[in-house]
């Protein structure tokens, strides 16, 4: 099993999740995140007061899924989530050793 | 002659209606999302600004100075001139004529406040001020003065219009129909959720329009007397039927009363009353109130299904709210409570039903038609009425005004 | 005969009070969980509704309609019925009925509303409904009529009550123990905290039921004369002593003043010296206020030790407030202050602290059964008086109302 | 003889100002970061009790007590002695002596209030009250007496001040300075953000201010009339004029328009208006905001060069406002608006021009340097004025008052 | 050395975090998720329009453990999340090189 | 690749981000969460009642890196981030498989 972290702009959520779905995923857990990175920030201005925001909100997604998908749901989340501009975000993909199901106590692909 | 209490009185009016324009500036800001929260409430409080230059200027004139063929007012008052503390000799004869004057001025701020709801999201800031600086010039200062100004051409013929459903909230809910046609919808309509991002300042938001709603329509009987009195109350009432009616047909409908359905029919009810309040017993307006709450829901409901996007439903509420209010008041006006008044079919005088259709008619025919062509010429001058797709998914605070409403 | 700034003055104090429930809503609101805001608000909202609706149709008769027996109105207001511009000859004569009749609707709203503190965070929507509708008939009303009302059995025997100690914070407090009892804890009380989730909200409250506090203590004068700024002045002054002592109790026992302790503080001052506003000097204000800040923090602990779950603490502030208020009243009064009041014990009138403790022990106990009463024939109707336990973790706003709070 | 008209008008304006304070801490609050939302508001609200306290027992008495030497009153209305419902044969003659005592008692305590924006988020809670407190009665109270009490040296001198532009802002702005200099800047700044944590909060604080602020300059007038009137009308216009213009130079300037900056703009035109605003006409009232939204902005941007920490900006907006307003009251005044006011330069008076600079020099050196000492000798009683480094670094809310502001 | 990370429903938090303490458990680290799944979202009114909102709030709460710990721990927080109803959510072990304290620089087990 | 996972201080954020900076790491992740720990919770009261609250706001940092300059970036968080005092953070090394840029579709070190 591998957990995709795929780090996206807010906007681009509602098509991800429609992406995913369809593609069958099932699950999945977001996180309100911050990105750095060649995507500028932006000014801000508090009476006459210049602030570079750097950070920039954007969606963390992370799906556990099974080995063999992996490259199927990197390929569907990075379609759904481009807009071909700076900042459009990163996907990594981890290793994950066990998988356990709360409710049941199912582990394995079984749980995911 | 100048009474202590009738100055003091509309002074206090005075300063609750202007309180409704934060009050609506929360009100409205509470139902948009969190990157629009300050462009919205920027657009209300900016009408101060605006509209109080605009007012002190020529708008005061236009609506109440001297009377053109019915039309409009001349602009011997321009720049206040003549605008004194002695007593204007045709309104409000006791009080100080400046005291009339700023109090006059707090209603031409908040009517365009108002439409602000229809646009909400998408419209740029520079062409909304000049928008709705030329819409006071050419919508609101006539149509005040055709049913309020001394002479003008609709109160001449028996219109009435107690504290604005016709010069506030019809003019506004039209102006907001023009503006929702002419901007189309926000980008995402009926795919994203476009959740208020804070009813508790919705909430807030209402109360302080409840709260200032004494003012506005309590204060226009423009003395501290029974006729106050009677629109203070009949205002309360409706304000709490509506309420009650929303809260219950949403109840039924949805097997749920929400907090954003109170709120929506309180307003309904105070929107709607406004041009009854003087002029109509207490069980008139808790009928208008519940007629009120009932329309405006199913109007509501409707816009949803047509896919029209009113972003904060001005149309729903403060369009139909003004027609209905005027005419129910066509239905419900009696002489016996204000004498000053008409008497309404109920009384036996279907006339006067009439007439205040008649005057639905007109403003409304007026108001729209106007305002699309104001809005297709600014338009034009301001090349776009509507922020880039970018800036509209970046938000108004960020793209408009480099700021962030919150930084927990 | 009509004093315009006397009606001037109640419409305005009217209109503060109404804010109040606004007012209350958040201070309220900022007190509970995330989950339970919006439910929290409209139990407040809603009783504009309810309670305006009834008030309109019986409860002003039953309060201040022909007496019957000492103990309440007859019908004979019905809908208003006789209720117009022209003055009461027995209440207020100096305003239009229709001001008095809506300023006392505003008190009507606010009490039930109180009680939602006590109730917070699991009582089901529709019980409450009912309930409060009940309450205001069984208890609010004649209370109110045996107090205030001309002919009412309380003040014939003596007891005072300025602005609604007994009449509108006993009974509440006492409605809000009952329900206490009734409901039970919380789940999770003692385990998990339950920390307000927005304290600035109830500070924003406060502010605006403080300011509202002076329309319903200066108001309750009926008239704006110097008895209404004697009202007015003692209203501050507890308030603010409260506020002190509070803060200063907080600070002693553990070394921190909190914001959270300035604001009950002040409510607290505020709502204990409600029942003796108009009678007293400010210093005797300013003693009042002490003893509230000190009395209702000491309360409010012992709940905490004791485990009794009146999440908001409406026994501790409005109920204690109101026992103390009522009996300080009977201590201070000063006929040098309020003619048309009494002189206390401070004035070698020990009779008068007497009658004010039976006028607390008879409100006090019959508003206490009366409610228990109620809340049970409520559970039996209504089957159960608290949402399910799933309903309850999930929270009010998303299994009551269908709506969240926030959407940031 | 007592007006009830008057009463009922002062008392509803005390209210208004009342209303002012936690309107101040929210538009404060909404300016700091999160962790410091709290402390700032309960700087605020403390002072309602600190300075009432103060007020009732010493206060009043020092600034509208007997003269003694035109500096200060006597203490002969000590604990309110003599203080009754009967009107002060020297102030506002047509209330009660207690109306005109808790209206002015509201000045007293937004005064320190003020203050308080200049030393957010890093001055310790015991001391600052401590200060205050000293503040109040070696500066607002004589100050207050010289320019307003009967006898006092700088009103003997013609010296003007309709409603507070010297006694309340350049009294708190030069205080700030004299804070900011002795406390010094906050830690982190220039490197870190000091971004507003809550924009919407700022603005409904800025609505809450504008309406109390009718209630401050209108209500100055002390009687519901044509000065009143005028007063009411002029706060308006500069109010607007300055939100106008500092929307402007800031729209220029950055190319955005804010939302801060509007606020900022009319709590600038309010604040720099009301020395003047019952002396002057609607047009002059406009200038004069205009002026104010453009030197406030410029003061605020020149402080942000020099690393000055005046977190929110007291000394750029109230002293500045202070100064700016006096004196343009020097420029603007005119006997044809009040005839119990004086003609200033424009109407060919300069001497009058000089005599409101006299006022402003005096008051600002006497404010600037007493707050000096009285910050030095607080420090040294104290043992200090700041919070430790890392309660800094943790917050007020947490480290001085063991609360969180929010809990989502 | 391993990483924990479990996804719960917000109120049984108190509840797993006595169950690790009592275990001896020092130090986690908690985030507030949201989570998409089996259990279905609710539906929200606003208007009378409804919408689905299919995330719903969760924590995450993420722990490195030594190795041998491993299966206690993901016992325990699994037994004090557990209502047994949808939604009760998921447990993923991940394995993890490297742990640093950053107050003194110790790394590995001992920096846990 | 490794994944760097940083806990740290909030009020150390602009140090870390600064140093990270100068090193030439143009990406990073922030996540605000809550620390449970050996550093103490702090008490809050409330109308009389003490509640201990003993999550403390700390911030996550994640960062892909290359192999090769996890050791040194880990020293830069570590020293930027450090204060002496207890609740400093702890910083975690977890193996990364893939990497994928969303707008351009590169994967591995040339993604980050
Ligand atoms: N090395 C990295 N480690 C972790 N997150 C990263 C890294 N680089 C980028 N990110 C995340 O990806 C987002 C997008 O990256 P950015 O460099 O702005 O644009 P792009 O991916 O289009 O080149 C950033 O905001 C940040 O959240
Ligand atoms: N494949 C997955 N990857 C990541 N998180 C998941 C995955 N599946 C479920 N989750 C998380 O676990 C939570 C509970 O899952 P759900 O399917 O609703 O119920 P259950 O675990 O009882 O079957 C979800 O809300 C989501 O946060
Ligand atoms: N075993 C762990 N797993 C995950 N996070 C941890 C663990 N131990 C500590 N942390 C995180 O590191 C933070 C600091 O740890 P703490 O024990 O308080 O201080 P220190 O790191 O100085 O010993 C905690 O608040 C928590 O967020």
């Amino acid at each position: 099993m591998k957990k995709i972290e795929a780090i996206i702009k807010p906007f681009k959520l509602d098509n991800v999740k429609e992406a995913l779905n369809e593609l069958g995923i099932k699950g999945m857990t977001l996180t309100e995140v911050k990105g750095y990175g060649r995507q500028k920030g932006h000014k801000e201005i508090y009476r006459g007061a210049e602030y570079i925001v750097d950070f920039i909100p954007k969606v963390k997604l992370e799906l556990i899924v099974a080995a063999d998908q992996v490259d199927k749901v990197v390929e569907i989340i990075r379609q759904a989530a481009l807009t071909g501009k700076i900042g459009d975000g990163k996907i990594f993909v981890l290793p994950v050793e066990q998988v356990i199901r709360v409710r049941t106590g199912e582990t394995g692909p079984e749980a995911i | 002659m100048i009474s202590g209490a009738d100055t003091a009185f509309i002074l206090i009016s005075a300063a609750l209606v202007l309180l409704m324009t934060p009050g609506l500036a929360l009100f409205y800001a509470g139902m948009v999302r969190g990157k629009n929260v300050l462009g919205t409430i920027l657009q209300s409080f900016i009408m101060i600004s605006v509209i109080s230059i605009e007012w002190v200027y020529i708008g005061y004139s236009m609506a109440f100075g001297p009377d053109v063929a019915g039309f409009v007012g001349d602009l011997s008052f321009f720049a206040l001139n003549g605008v004194t503390s002695a007593p204007s000799s045709e309104y409000a004869t006791t009080i100080p004529q400046t005291v009339f004057m700023i109090y006059q001025c707090m209603f031409a701020i908040i009517t365009p406040a108002l439409i602000t709801g229809a646009i909400a999201e998408r419209m740029r800031f520079g062409p909304f001020l000049i928008f709705s600086l030329a819409w006071a010039i050419v919508v609101y200062n006539p149509v005040c003065h055709w049913v309020w100004g001394s002479g003008g051409w609709l109160g001449a013929r028996g219109v009435l219009d107690f504290a604005g459903g016709l010069v506030v909230h019809l003019t506004s809910g039209m102006a907001a129909l023009a503006a929702v046609i002419v901007l189309g919808p926000r980008k995402g309509l009926g795919r994203e959720s476009f959740i208020p991002h804070s009813l508790p300042m919705t909430l807030l938001g209402t109360g302080l329009l409840w709260f200032g709603w004494f003012g506005f329509n309590g204060g226009s009987a423009l003395a501290a007397d029974g006729i106050a009195a009677g629109a203070f109350v009949a205002t309360h009432l409706a304000g709490m039927a509506g309420m009650a009616m929303w809260t219950l047909v949403e109840w039924i409908h949805y097997k749920r009363p929400t907090t954003l359905g109170a709120a929506s029919g309180a307003i309904a009810g105070l929107a709607t009353v406004t041009p009854a309040a003087g002029f109509i017993t207490p069980n008139a307006a808790i009928i208008i109130g519940l007629i009120a709450g009932f329309c405006c829901y199913t109007a509501v409901s409707f816009k949803n299904k047509i896919g029209f996007d009113d972003s904060l439903d001005v149309v729903g509420i403060h369009g139909v709210g003004g027609i209905i209010g005027t005419i129910c008041l066509g239905i419900f006006a009696s002489k016996a409570v204000n004498s000053g008044g008409a008497d309404g079919l109920l009384a036996g005088n279907a006339a006067f039903l009439g007439t205040q259709i008649f005057g639905v008619a007109v403003v409304g025919a007026y108001a729209f038609i106007a305002s699309i062509i104001l809005l297709k010429i600014t338009d034009i001058i301001c090349r776009g009425l509507r922020v880039k797709e970018e800036d509209e998914i970046l938000g108004l605070d960020q793209s408009s005004h480099s700021e962030t409403a919150y930084n927990m």
